[in-house]
């Protein structure tokens, strides 16, 4: 039974999925139970990974190019337990809204499985297939609430979603043409042959295949659906999205770009640059669009690509360090970017307003909150005792050690700008009420649970998870290392 | 008229018999196979592909070598018709109307098979059906008079389609 | 203001579609290279899962997965539309 | 309501033909060019001409949304329970446990045939499902 | 050669029917080329291709197929006349000449 | 092969004749009636492939297609009549 | 001109579309045609010259050479491709209809004008 | 010596505020909130002096302490070194927390347990800033305390409040970010993170930018925008520590991290000479427009924000000279400014607890209601301002000191701005205790108890170190720097001497004609309120403030933002045609390589 463990991680929480369908009394209880089988049954490959240890599967016993197998490296490790750990948390805080039904649960599920496939499979088709299954699940559930702003910004997320995924099969064709085969390792053995005698195929694979994930990653002049999607949609959903889906297409993007562009062709189409100036692009660039927004949650999705620009400065760099920044900056990004769509979600429902300026008197209201957001802001932000610190501080060494000094001043004066936006929530937060003694509005019949332990938990965990991780950050660097390693040995052969 | 289970079987026979003629295959697992999705479809539509009161003037065999007469009647009328067709194509001499038609023939799908010849036949298509009166659109309409379009149009086909149907 | 828009589109596209001409056109068509993986397919795939029609051969022999996937992506889909579409209007 | 009588006296006559058709398509799949996803999409046209012709409360007597909903399900449920079968008769997840039998005869893909079946119904349903669901929410046929 | 005479037959059939389409003034005319010599022209080739291959499993399933078309065929073009005349459009009408 | 060849053309040639009303045709009726047309060239043109070609499997997908294309024509003819008919 | 190069530009085309139609269906048209080229590349970068559709007939299972037929990945994977394209074309229509029945428009400009 | 003494230090305060946010959260009212606290006040109080009194034998006994907590498991692990400068400054920091703290228990009412906790933390992160060995700690502790510190001025919630806060953490944290560059710099050219490092870069853009950080927590001049904001926003014993304590360690960064690139009666080197120049010159400025600024305030606690900024001045003078004798001056001047501006602070807090306002024109006669008060804030007012028997006078005798060696210009510089804030002294003082009372403060009473204790405390404390100048200089100062620049030779100081008397006589003489002529003149703007419109003084101020500059940045900054909002499309079809060239660009770039 224990070889077929990596299927196994998929293949639950998909059966369960179908489950919760057919049942009406226990949808949360089979939903968060597969997922937590799935965290064990990850966890148990926790030791022979983190060994720097290949785990692979060959779906129906068909190995190599020939069929579909599943590889589980340090690279998928990591993102697969974001993933599924931050799943666990967005089933939790889901709990006690009665809005959300069996299809609700249902589509958070898929959703959670096809990222574990998409995280999992070696074959790049494959990744397609269950990025498209993704991408399906959550443009549902952005429409989940089906009124008008919603189904608007769920129809711009799959226009350019489709868009996205047309260019990403586009070039899964440039590279099928080239190399006659479809796992990425295959492909990263054969395309050096095919780079010396076509290269302007793989360029333009290489292209399609970057500006596709561009597109799901949401960089700079890629980003039209974010706002929307990441701000009309429930607040359970904007932490996934935000924390999880949004890492899914920088996996795949590290997973084309590191594992099959492996080392020269790497080098030689000076991809790096690329990376680096989207970078740098939309960091300026969500940093400032964030500082105009009135809207909490529009601000915060502003923020997420604001972000992945450092993230993507990471990557470009190219360093063991700075792709060790970049992956926990992942990490901590998922953990920061969720608990504060988990508290702007209470926020949203205890105020009945999306404004900044409606949210005054919240810190006298729930304290606890506030602190976690506080904490998770500060995150944001760079602050030391706090989990975005470190990475940051590590991508500003790498940046600084690869002799892109200006990147560091960019990045800092990017954070300087998240802290004018994120002080300016926090004073608000602590302001007093306005004089009058509003009734919280009860937004499309949503029902304000005040301290309810599932809304609660979450956020306690998200918030505890940035301080352990500032304090202590060396607990997310090993386990971004072996990822790192992994990646290191493709770029330098 | 029938009988359900009547009807069940005989749509089954005629599906059974289709199956045969798609798959070409005589092994036991095919025909297993192909009778027990048969036996669905038939169950799912034996209701409508034979109705009640779908009945027949006289016995079987005599209708089928009716039914083939009509058929190359038919065609020998299609051909006729088409050479017309082309004919005014090249000429563009047309003179379209809509006429309406009675008919005698009480039976749906009798009604139904006299329609579709006419559309496939002498510049006329069926527009609609009302009861048994037919709106029939005229390429090279000779007449608008009721009585005598009828002739001109349901020809011989209704002759033979009365013989068939009810 | 939209039709300077179009316009402006309509370059765009066009430079986009001359760019991809100019690069794609020497790309060879009808013989495609590294095809031991389809030789593999076609000689030995009636063997392997026992189907004459190759495609189907890879479709739910070799590559089952991608198929199973598949249909939870049109199940997904299916249950999208009844979603969007349930209720009042 | 339906259609003229034309149209609806033909479709009666061809539905149980084509839905045999789908049928056909779906089984023999892996000797044909054919596959669950074709035959089933034949056989949700035959439902769909159904419901042109007939009107949707005609059809929903006898293909029943609910059922409609749950053959889904089975279908996707079957599937995923047949690649378990795989684990469970040794072998990876989807392997082909069935033998395989002679080629060209209706049972020589093994694991196939099953898979073609569960993949038509599912796709079947998946197809009326939805033309329901867009006929339903604009009204009546 | 019976075969290719039926075939030309059909294909004959088949071009006018199409030059019809594009001749005819309206709907109503363009569907009486489209349904007549469409049909005519699909049996004429049928039973040419019938008569070449001989009768075989294969000519089974093209007179499955010719059945088909002879079928639909009519149907198709009467539920194109019928939503036209619902929706109101007229018949061309020749003009008279007094 | 010759036979091949000026069927495939001839009927090819026809489709992309009709394909002129499916662009200019003034109303949606004319662009239906053609795609009726091109659709039953089509099947015709597989069939014609499937008996002179030798492949029998081209015969399925002509039936697909002609079943498919039947069916559409209905629908699209029924959307045509538009929603206020059931009223009259 | 071959085509490989042809499922290019329809793709452009079909991009085109999605980028400047401003009715809601028609975008998923433009969709809808890119899906059909990248069908139409796949096809033909599996293509060989002269080959014939991976289907084996009767007596031709033995000992063939195997050149004479196309490669069947491609095609096996377009399969799922079109699939996948029809589920989304699918959603697309259920959203557009929601968004239709709320806005009374399908106008992308009027839309984003609305609040 | 290896021990866990800077480690208890450090992590015990922040323990105790976890402890004191997880558990008495909600379950308690007013009363035995309070009682919690006073009991966790004393045990804190208890036993960092236990411990700070452990460190400080050790250390008198000549060695230097080190603790290592987490080596391998954090960034590079907490580490933390004692030596004299960082026992001296962690001393003062806590008693000066310990009076506030106390103040406070009377003085605060809402928020209590965010107070608290609040201020626990502040106390454990700058004892971890002052103990920090390595200059990643120092940034931590740094970021920690800013971010602290924002809590607490945000704390009486108005709209002044916010704005101050607002205004302090951007430029904290800017600050913050300049330091962290030149760290990530030093780091990256010499491979470590020790403490001397920032002197061994190689080139001299990273020991700028520490400096201008430094400056900017320090409020020297031309950085110091959001000092007047914060200190009269903030709760008054909040100020007084902030005042006394928090901008101490922009000095405190400084004298640990920049002060061997400086010349110290070495050869100069030329990156020496311009740091020297830089901070000698920053030093002059924030003294004399700090002062110039006190002067023309009518806010109570505002006046008192600008004298921080010119004591800073005086700070920075000393350290920037590049003297042994000028270092120990401005060590000592700040230990003695963290007392009397503490106590300063403390007091007009007491004045507006008692009156409830902060305007000069509001206030008047309250000496016979609130003696003590009265007597303390005199004292604290002549010890600012240099006169004889108070601690001030000595530190500015060392510093004079120091600066005459330097140049006479600077020391009459020095003696001028003392004047002055006689001067702004001798308005404060008579316009808030003396003259006649106004209406509405007939029925002022004095402060309670526990917040006369730490002023009278603080009050002694001034007097003390004042009068056994000669013995604190030399036990304590000289010691602190020993272990900085080797000071054995320091030349001796006489504090009580002719040229001294002299010197605080000139002063006071200076101050009393300056206060005279500007009263009469009415250059310090109280009989008529604000200053009019375009008066000279009015302009001055606005100007000499450099307010509209940050202002005018951060409105451009704004304005900029949205207007990218503003143009930055809604339109789908935009979006897409943007995928479009990226990709063209994309193909372009690669392409034409």
């Amino acid at each position: 039974m224990s070889i077929h463990i990596p299927i196994l991680i998929i293949i639950l929480p998909l059966l369960a999925a179908f489950l919760v369908l057919l049942t009406r009394k226990y949808k949360i209880v089979l939903a968060a139970v597969s997922i937590i089988t799935s965290i064990v049954f990850t966890l148990t490959l926790s030791s022979r990974v983190l060994s720097n240890d290949k785990i692979t599967y060959h779906l129906g016993g068909w190995r190599g190019p020939l069929g579909v197998s599943l590889v589980i490296d340090g690279l998928g490790f990591f993102f697969s337990l974001i993933a599924l750990g931050l799943g666990l948390l967005v089933i939790i805080y889901s709990i006690p809204e009665k809005r959300y039904s069996r299809t609700y649960y249902f589509l958070l599920l898929v959703s959670l499985s096809s990222m574990i496939g998409v995280i999992y499979t070696a074959d790049i088709f494959n990744m397609y297939v269950f990025y498209e299954l993704l991408s399906l699940a959550v443009y549902l559930l952005i429409a989940y609430p089906k009124t008008g702003v919603t189904l608007r910004a769920s129809f711009s997320y799959l226009i350019m979603g489709g868009v996205g995924l047309s260019f990403f099969l586009l070039g899964v064709g440039f590279l099928y043409a080239m190399t006659g085969t479809l796992d990425i390792f295959h492909i990263a053995e054969r395309l050096p042959a095919a780079f010396n005698s076509s290269m302007q195929m793989v360029i333009m694979s290489f292209v399609l295949i970057a500006t596709g994930m561009g597109i799901k990653i949401a960089v700079f002049p890629l980003h039209g659906w974010l706002p929307d999607a990441h701000s009309m949609a429930p607040s359970p959903v904007s932490a996934l999205l935000s924390g999880v889906t949004v890492k899914i297409g920088i996996y795949c993007l590290i997973r084309v770009v590191y594992t099959a562009f492996s080392a020269e062709m790497f080098f030689l189409i000076n991809s790096h640059n690329i990376l680096m100036v989207l970078g740098v692009v939309s960091l300026l660039f969500g940093a400032s669009m964030a500082l105009a927004q009135k809207d909490l949650k529009r601000l915060l999705a502003y923020s997420t690509i604001n972000q992945l620009g450092v993230v993507l400065i990471g990557l470009g760099i190219g360093t063991e360090m700075g792709l060790t920044g970049a992956l926990f900056h992942v990490l901590n990004h998922a953990i920061m970017k969720s608990t504060l769509f988990f508290c702007a979600g209470i926020m949203i429902t205890e105020t009945g307003t999306r404004e900044v300026k409606g949210l005054s008197g919240f810190g006298r209201q729930q304290p606890a909150i506030t602190f976690a957001f506080i904490v998770a802001s500060l995150g944001m932000i760079g602050i030391p005792p706090v989990n975005g610190f470190a990475s940051k501080w590590l991508i500003c060494l790498a940046a600084v050690e690869a002799g892109y000094t200006i990147l560091v001043v960019i990045i800092l004066v990017a954070s300087a700008i998240s802290a004018a936006y994120y002080f300016r929530v926090i004073q608000v937060l602590f302001s007093n009420p306005p004089e009058q003694n509003h009734i919280p509005a009860h937004e499309e019949g949503q029902v304000i649970h005040k301290g309810n332990l599932f809304r609660v938990l979450p956020i306690y965990i998200l918030a505890a998870g940035c301080l352990l991780l500032g304090i202590v950050p060396a607990l997310g660097i090993s386990l971004a290392k072996p990822a790192v390693s992994l990646l290191l040995s493709y770029v330098v052969p | 008229m029938y009988k359900k289970s009547v009807r069940l079987v005989l749509t089954f026979f005629v599906l059974m018999s289709f199956w045969l003629v798609l798959s070409q295959n005589l092994q036991p697992a095919s025909l297993l196979i192909g009778a027990l999705f048969s036996l669905l479809a038939a169950l799912l539509s034996f209701d409508f592909f034979i109705k009640p009161d779908e009945g027949m003037h006289s016995k079987a065999i005599r209708t089928i070598w009716l039914l083939l007469i009509y058929v190359f009647i038919l065609i020998y009328e299609m051909f006729l018709a088409s050479i017309d067709v082309v004919y005014r194509v090249i000429t563009m001499d047309i003179n379209p109307e809509v006429v309406m038609i009675k008919t005698d023939i009480k039976s749906d799908l009798g009604i139904v098979l006299l329609a579709n010849s006419i559309t496939l036949t002498p510049g006329t298509i069926t527009i609609d059906i009302e009861g048994d009166h037919l709106y029939v659109h005229w390429l090279y309409a000779r007449t608008t008079h009721f009585g005598h379009a009828a002739e001109l149009i349901k020809g011989r086909f209704e002759y033979w389609l009365g013989r068939i149907f009810i | 203001m939209f039709k300077e828009m179009k316009k402006v589109f309509f370059i765009i596209i066009i430079l986009a579609m001359a760019i991809l001409f100019i690069l794609s056109a020497d790309i060879e068509y009808g013989n495609p290279k590294n095809l031991d993986a389809a030789n593999y397919y076609i000689e030995q795939g009636l063997y392997d899962t026992g189907a004459i029609n190759l495609v189907a051969s890879i479709y739910l022999g070799y590559r089952a997965y991608d198929t199973l996937i598949e249909t939870i992506v049109l199940f997904v889909a299916v249950a999208g539309v009844v979603f969007c579409l349930r209720g009042k209007r | 309501m339906g259609s003229s009588k034309i149209i609806r006296t033909i479709a009666q006559k061809l539905f149980p033909f084509i839905m045999l058709f789908g049928f056909y398509l779906i089984s023999n799949g892996h000797l044909s060019p054919g596959g669950g996803f074709q035959g089933g999409v034949v056989l949700g046209t035959a439902i769909i001409l159904l419901a042109l012709s007939h009107g949707i409360e005609q059809t929903e007597k006898i293909f029943k949304s609910r059922w409609l909903n749950m053959l889904e399900k089975l279908g996707i449920l079957t599937l995923i329970f047949l690649g378990f079968l795989g684990i469970f008769f040794g072998y990876s997840f989807l392997g082909n446990f069935l033998p395989l039998g002679r080629p060209g005869q209706i049972t020589s893909g093994g694991l196939m045939l099953p898979f073609n079946i569960a993949i038509g119904i599912k796709v079947a349903a998946g197809v009326s499902a939805i033309f329901y669901a867009l006929i339903k929410y604009r009204g009546e046929i | 050669m019976i075969a290719y005479l039926f075939i030309f037959l059909g294909l004959v059939f088949i071009f006018f029917g199409t030059l019809g389409i594009i001749r005819f003034p309206d709907i109503y005319t363009r569907l009486q080329t489209s349904s007549k010599c469409d049909a005519a022209g699909a049996i004429a080739l049928l039973v040419g291709l019938i008569v070449r291959e001989g009768l075989d499993s294969l000519s089974l399933k093209i007179l499955i197929i010719l059945v088909f078309l002879l079928l639909t065929n009519p149907v198709a073009s009467h539920a194109i006349a019928r939503s036209a005349a619902i929706r109101g459009i007229k018949p061309w009408r020749k003009k008279k000449k007094c | 092969m010759t036979a091949v060849t000026i069927i495939i053309t001839v009927l090819g040639i026809t489709a992309s004749l009709a394909l002129y009303r499916v662009i200019f045709g003034p109303t949606p009726w004319d662009r239906l009636i053609a795609v009726n047309l091109i659709s039953s060239k089509v099947v015709m043109i597989m069939v014609a492939a499937a008996v002179l070609f030798e492949r029998r499997i081209y015969l399925d997908v002509a039936l697909v297609y002609a079943i498919i294309g039947f069916v559409s024509i209905i629908a699209i003819s029924k959307f045509l009549e538009g929603e206020d008919t059931d009223r009259k | 001109m071959n085509p490989v190069n042809i499922s290019l530009l329809v793709f452009m085309i079909g991009l085109y579309g999605v980028m400047s139609k401003n009715n809601l269906i028609k975008k998923i048209m433009g969709l809808t045609i890119m899906n059909g080229s990248i069908v139409l590349f796949f096809i033909s970068i599996g293509y060989r010259k002269g080959g014939l559709a991976p289907i084996l007939e009767k007596g031709t299972t033995g000992g063939i050479p195997t050149t004479i037929f196309v490669d069947p990945l491609p095609q096996a994977l377009m399969l799922t491709a079109i699939v996948i394209g029809i589920s989304v074309t699918a959603l697309a229509l259920a959203l557009i209809v929601k968004i239709y029945s709320k806005y009374k428009t399908l106008d992308i400009q009027q839309l984003s004008k609305e609040r | 010596m290896n021990s866990t003494l800077p480690l208890l230090t450090v992590i015990m305060p922040l323990f105790l505020s976890l402890t004191v946010v997880s558990f008495v959260r909600g379950r308690f009212n007013q009363a035995q909130k309070l009682r919690l606290i006073l009991v966790i006040i004393f045990i804190v109080a208890i036993a960092m002096a236990c411990l700070l009194g452990l460190m400080l034998f050790e250390i008198l006994k000549g060695n230097t302490i080190y603790g290592v907590f987490l080596p391998q498991v954090a960034l590079v692990g907490l580490r933390l070194y004692v030596d004299g400068l960082s026992i001296i400054i962690a001393i003062v920091s806590f008693l000066l927390w310990l009076a506030v703290s106390i103040y406070s228990i009377s003085c605060i009412k809402t928020d209590l347990i965010r107070y608290y906790s609040l201020l626990l933390i502040i106390l454990g992160s700058v004892q971890g800033v002052v103990f920090a060995k390595d200059l990643i700690n120092f940034y931590v502790f740094l970021e920690m305390t800013a971010v602290a510190t924002y809590f607490l001025i945000i704390h009486k919630r108005n709209i002044d409040a916010f704005q101050a806060g607002y205004k302090y953490i951007l430029m904290t944290l800017i600050g913050a970010f300049l330091i962290l560059l030149s760290i990530i710099l030093v780091y990256v050219d010499t491979g470590s993170y020790e403490a001397i490092m920032v002197t061994k870069y190689g080139g001299f853009i990273a020991p700028v930018l520490f400096l201008l950080g430094c400056f900017i927590k320090a409020g020297a001049v031309p950085l110091h925008i959001w000092l007047p904001d914060a200190h009269p926003a903030a709760p008054s014993p909040v100020s007084a520590f902030l005042s006394g304590m928090m901008i101490k360690i922009g000095a405190y960064g400084i004298i640990r991290f920049i002060l061997p690139m400086l010349n110290f009666d070495l050869p100069a080197t030329n990156l020496g000479e311009l740091l020297n120049v830089l901070i000698m010159s920053i030093g002059v400025a924030s003294m004399l427009i700090g002062v110039l600024l006190a002067l023309a305030q009518i806010d109570v606690k505002r006046l008192l924000a600008y004298h921080s900024i010119s004591q800073m001045g005086y700070i920075l003078l000393g350290i920037g000279l590049g003297t042994k004798l000028g270092l120990a001056g401005g060590l000592y001047h700040m230990v003695n400014h963290a007392m009397f501006k503490g106590l300063l602070f403390l007091c007009m807090g007491a004045v507006t607890y008692s009156t409830g306002t902060r305007k000069l024109d509001n206030l008047g006669g309250l000496w016979k209601k609130m003696p003590i008060t009265t007597s303390t804030c005199i004292i604290a007012a002549l010890a600012i301002s240099g006169i004889p028997p108070f601690n001030g006078f000595a530190s500015k005798t060392v510093l004079f000191e120091a600066v005459v060696n330097y140049s006479f210009v600077l020391k009459f510089v020095m003696m001028v701005t003392a004047a002055l804030t006689l001067t702004s002294f001798l308005k404060l003082i008579s316009y808030t205790f003396f003259g006649e009372p106004k209406r509405p403060l007939i029925t002022v009473k004095e402060v309670p108890l526990l917040m006369q204790l730490p002023m009278i405390v603080l009050a002694i404390l001034c007097v003390l170190l004042g009068i056994n100048a000669q013995f604190v200089l030399d036990r304590f100062i000289v010691f602190a720097i020993t272990g900085l620049v080797q000071p054995r030779s320091i030349p001796k100081i006489e504090f009580w001497t002719q040229d001294t008397a002299l010197d605080a006589f000139f002063i006071i003489t200076l101050g009393f004609v300056a206060y005279i002529a500007a009263s009469k003149l009415g250059l310090i703007g109280r009989e008529k309120k604000e200053f009019e419109m375009g008066s000279f003084m009015a302009k001055l101020s606005k100007y000499l403030s450099m307010d509209r500059i940050y202002c005018n940045i951060a409105i451009l900054i704004d304005k900029l933002c949205k207007k990218l909002d503003s143009v930055h499309p809604r339109d789908l079809n935009v979006h897409i045609s943007w995928v479009l060239l990226t990709l063209i660009t994309l193909f372009v770039i690669l392409f034409l390589q």
